[in-house]
């Protein structure tokens, strides 16, 4: 299916669903990328995995830190029908949450942990929002673009 | 019953093979009285070479220092006049620091920097793993 | 009678573990609720290697990161270094010189071999023999003396640039190499003997363990994993990148999705990956291998998420970058790390002595999980 | 005067004579005659152990190595590091001695003498050569059976006390194990004393004088024996009481020092028990040909057990502890029972 199709199929469910454009100055996107409002996360994830389209492997999720605003990416990969889909969510830098998936995907579960601990992005609905890879008691959110290490012994 | 028999043909099987190996000739080596032949492309501590008049090479660009991913390199760059050209008064490398990844001396654009084949720089203070100048040119 | 003991005063046993144990393959722990020998619930606490990898990439150059690479998953350094230079190879549209790719090709899938090999070793200590571990080190050695005369290092080769590899093959390497598959081959077979028909081995794995083909997609498991389930997926087939479309090759495929099948698939593509290699030895021809690429590498404003198939599955690459000489986002998408997740599901209802054999047949390294 | 045949039994024999002799010519007493033969036979048979189990601790070192392509201790000693067992126990004697916070202090400290003292036991009625058996007893055999099952509760007792999972696992694990592994082992024993028809020790090597057991109906015994004593004295493919890579070292994780080298003695004068007990059971005790000494073609025959049992060692994974049970019960005591009824109609056919 082509990115065309695939757009228009999105969009005639989902009319909030929009393309995302790229920053002034940068490339275009190498894929279909989608951007669409937070609050509809968990419904078009659904659809997405269930509907026509079958997008069933969630490859990664990824939080971003734009500075202004957080992103949460979602790349999808249908295995049947071999396509790929990126969505994208835009998220209150200061108190972000977003709706789980880990209901349609059970892969979003270490990926959803990854991005609270890395961003702080709370993830309503997760079986076990807890810390993952950062060490018992850490403080802050490492990847934010203003977190300031403390300089250890090394250093 | 014929499971039972191939269960311990295979089992006999795969003594027969440990046997085998039995009587092959090990092939590690003893480590500290042979050693095994190193690549010359190995990528070991950094020396700087001299020229063919036994004249430091090294003109103190700084591109080692700048590519470097982990600051081990550091330098400090002083001008001859008389030679005109650059000269570097101090040059250390922190091997506690250096993961050995090479990028510095492929970026060296007088190819005076290369690795020597030396793998063993075991010490017992992190001190001595901090290389000065005149350790480095040889 | 379990609920009678459980009333009078019965209780489950917490078993913590590793992080310090022979068998969890480095750092992992794994927080154990048991009801004598069997499981009642599984928690892998990872995070012990955290090295922030992520970070630390937004403030390297994207020539350095290739160098960080070598450490996410540290038995297949080649892999992640196809991974690193893919992405900003695209961003920047860099057509990498035929030879350089298939120079690429031959390193990854040897290392495909490197990495399966350290498997069946440590697999066959997960399970109790020693001795295959050996024979497969014998084997890996081999393979690490090819790179090392090629790279100069032999576990973070650091080898692969953005537009081509650091440097040309040694004279020795090509019959080296042609020398290791003749050598390579029948030494699979010895392993078949040794390990995979053992009705011990046997008995341990089969239907130990066992992921359906929905369960793999669902936790998006990847590589022989999701391949032993019988998912035919391989990125190497259905996205191709570099030449492997050139490439003619199988994918193997399990049925049933437990240990054994896991490990066959491993054992299988080793044989396969031999095969990748001889045909790319053919092709190879004299050439160029590096593009033309500045001295400074700046790709243009612009996002990418590249994968490539590492011997642990899907291995990618989602990079930012904003024009300048460092990435501004450098997200890892380990494969070790989704494979592990289904551990907490795999593992209830079995016994502490399927836990390794399980963990062992996903097989992860603890570098590419924690980053 | 010495034999000419120069064997050691016989030796022993005649020393025995010459002392009975002189304690008749100076009036000493029966019981310290008595005692003094044993005494000296006990500290030869000490002497004897700690050398066997440097020997075979030497010798998994080297043939571990050598299946695996290594070269084992190559330095300490000089050649082929033979005195790197040596270093290693004394290393072990000066390594300071832990116990755990939590443990039961007295059964920790317990365990390692539990499991070495029955070990050496057991020696005692192993026919060495003709006349170099510590005790003859006319019930030799059911003797080693008895005092090796206490092994059961020493390792028991010593993953109990370490107050630890893992030992409280790999005791368990053992205790099952080896209760269960028992059964066989005495049952396929059970084949060669119906044939000869005594269970005194001396009795089963004199039966063999013309052909080996393992060449008669009972070397289906000798199968079966040969597994379930494997799994008695837990090694590879049975080496589930210390399973390294699940129970990082069962029973004994928590021990060190000298109470750890009592644990890993005891596993090898025990390997050392159930060869022994093979090779006079099935493989002709001290017979052997005429012109080599009796206790030679013995030890042999024995080390040619242990060399069967490590092999199986380091070429098999480990089976799993249901899997155990499953094989100890279901498959290996039926098969024993059919032994027992296949080696009683031979013999009755014989007659």
């Amino acid at each position: 299916m082509t990115n065309q199709e695939l757009l228009t199929k999105i969009a005639e469910k989902f009319p909030a669903v929009a393309e995302s454009k790229p920053a002034a100055g940068a490339l275009p996107a190498f894929n279909l990328t989608l951007e669409l409002p937070s609050a509809s996360i968990a419904e078009v994830c659904a659809w997405l995995k269930t509907g026509e389209l079958k997008f069933d492997y969630l490859a990664s999720l990824s939080g971003v830190d734009l500075k202004d605003k957080l992103q949460v990416v979602y790349h999808l990969y249908s295995i049947e029908l071999k396509h790929k889909l990126i969505l994208k969510v835009n998220l209150d830098r200061l108190n972000p949450e977003l709706s789980s998936v880990n209901s349609v995907w059970q892969a979003a579960n270490w990926h959803e942990r990854e991005a609270y601990d890395m961003f702080g992005v709370k993830f309503t609905g997760h079986p076990y929002p807890e810390r993952i890879l950062t060490a018992e008691g850490f403080e802050g959110y490492p990847l934010l673009k203003d977190f300031i290490a403390k300089p250890d012994q090394y250093d | 019953m014929i499971k039972i028999f191939t269960y311990t043909w295979a089992i006999l099987k795969g003594m027969a093979i440990t046997f085998k190996y039995f009587f092959i000739r090990p092939v590690t080596v003893q480590y500290p009285k042979e050693k095994i032949k190193i690549s010359p492309r190995w990528r070991g501590t950094l020396k700087q070479l001299r020229n063919e008049q036994g004249e430091e090479t090294c003109d103190g660009c700084r591109i080692c220092e700048k590519i470097c991913p982990v600051n081990c390199i550091s330098m400090e760059v002083y001008k001859d006049e008389k030679k005109n050209r650059r000269f570097t008064s101090s040059y250390t490398v922190n091997f506690g620091r250096c993961m050995f990844c090479g990028l510095c001396v492929e970026a060296c654009p007088k190819k005076c920097l290369v690795h020597t084949p030396d793998f063993e720089f075991c010490t017992y203070e992190r001190e001595s793993l901090i290389l000065t100048k005149d350790k480095i040119l040889r | 009678m379990i609920e009678q003991l459980k009333n009078s005063g019965f209780e489950e046993m917490t078993l913590n573990m590793g992080p310090q144990h022979p068998s969890t393959h480095g750092v992992l722990h794994l927080l154990l609720k048991m009801d004598g020998e069997v499981i009642t619930e599984a928690r892998p606490d990872i995070g012990y290697l955290h090295r922030g990898m992520e970070k630390i990439a937004e403030k390297r150059t994207w020539g350095a990161n290739i160098a960080l690479s070598d450490r996410w998953d540290y038995i297949a350094s080649m892999s992640n270094n196809f991974a690193a230079v893919l992405g900003p190879e695209k961003l920047m549209s860099i057509t990498v010189p035929k030879r350089a790719e298939y120079i690429r090709v031959i390193m990854a899938e040897l290392n495909r071999i490197a990495s399966h090999l350290i498997f069946f070793g440590t697999y066959g200590i997960d399970i109790g023999a020693f001795t295959p571990f050996f024979y497969a080190f014998r084997e890996r050695e081999k393979i690490l003396d090819l790179y090392e005369s090629v790279c100069g290092a032999r576990l973070t080769y650091n080898y692969f640039r953005i537009g081509g590899v650091s440097a040309d093959l040694p004279e020795e390497f090509i019959p080296g190499v042609k020398a290791f598959i003749n050598y390579f081959r029948p030494k699979l077979k010895e392993y078949d003997t040794l390990l995979s028909t053992n009705p011990i081995f046997m008995d341990r794995t089969v239907g130990v363990g066992a992921i359906t083909k929905e369960e793999a997609i669902d936790w998006a498991l990847s590589g022989p994993n999701i391949r032993a389930s019988g998912v035919n997926f391989d990125l190497r087939k259905d996205d191709p990148y570099s030449v492997y479309s050139e490439f003619d090759f199988n994918i193997p495929t399990g049925k049933n999705g437990d240990c054994w099948d896991r490990y066959m698939v491993r054992m299988n593509e080793m044989k396969e990956s031999a095969r990748i290699v001889e045909q790319a030895l053919e092709k190879l021809e004299p050439g160029d291998i590096m593009a033309k690429v500045a001295k400074v590498i700046r790709p243009p404003a612009g996002e990418i998420y590249t994968h490539v198939e590492a011997p642990k599955g899907e291995l990618g690459v989602y990079c930012i970058s904003d024009g300048s000489t460092m990435p501004y986002r450098y997200k890892v998408r380990g494969p070790s790390f989704v494979n592990l997740a289904i551990l907490q599901k795999m593992l209830k209802g079995l016994r502490i002595a399927d836990v390794v054999a399980v963990l062992g047949s996903i097989d992860i390294v603890l570098g590419e999980v924690d980053r | 005067m010495i034999y000419a045949s120069q064997s050691l039994g016989d030796l022993w024999n005649w020393l025995l004579q010459q002392f009975a002799e002189l304690c008749g010519s100076l009036g000493i007493p029966e019981v310290i005659r008595y005692m003094v033969e044993k005494g000296a036979y006990a500290v030869g048979l000490l002497v004897f152990i700690s050398l066997t189990a440097l020997v075979m601790i030497y010798m998994e070192r080297k043939v571990s190595a050598h299946m695996q392509l290594r070269y084992g201790p190559m330095w300490t000693g000089g050649w082929h590091g033979w005195s790197q067992t040596i270093a290693d126990m004394i290393k072990l004697l000066l390594k300071e001695d832990i116990i755990p916070d939590k443990a039961d202090r007295w059964v920790h400290r317990i365990a390692p003498i539990v499991i070495f003292v029955p070990s050496l036991i057991g020696f005692l009625v192993i026919p060495f050569d003709k006349y170099l058996i510590g005790a003859d007893l006319n019930v030799g055999i059911l003797l080693v059976f008895g005092f090796s099952s206490i092994a059961v509760l020493s390792i028991f007792m010593g993953g109990w006390a370490s107050n630890n999972k893992y030992t409280l696992l790999g005791g368990l694990r053992s205790a099952a194990q080896m209760i269960s592994y028992e059964l066989p082992l005495v049952l396929s024993v059970l084949g060669v004393i119906m044939t000869v028809g005594s269970l005194k020790m001396s009795d089963i090597v004199m039966a063999q004088k013309d052909v080996w057991f393992l060449f008669t109906p009972n070397l289906l015994g000798f199968i079966i024996y040969i597994i379930a004593g494997t799994a008695e004295v837990n090694r590879t493919p049975f080496d589930l009481p210390e399973a390294e890579s699940e129970l990082v070292s069962g029973y004994n994780t928590e021990y060190s020092g000298l109470k750890y080298g009592f644990f890993m003695l005891s596993e090898f004068t025990n390997t050392f028990i159930i060869s022994a007990i093979a090779a006079t059971f099935f493989m002709g005790g001290w017979n052997g040909p005429s012109w080599l000494p009796g206790i030679v073609s013995f030890l042999a025959k024995t080390y040619l057990i242990v060399f069967l049992l490590m092999w199986f060692r380091w070429t098999f994974p480990r089976l799993r502890v249901d899997r155990l049970m499953d094989f100890g019960w279901k498959f290996l005591l039926p098969l024993s029972f059919f032994n027992i009824l296949m080696i009683a109609v031979w013999v009755l056919v014989k007659k």
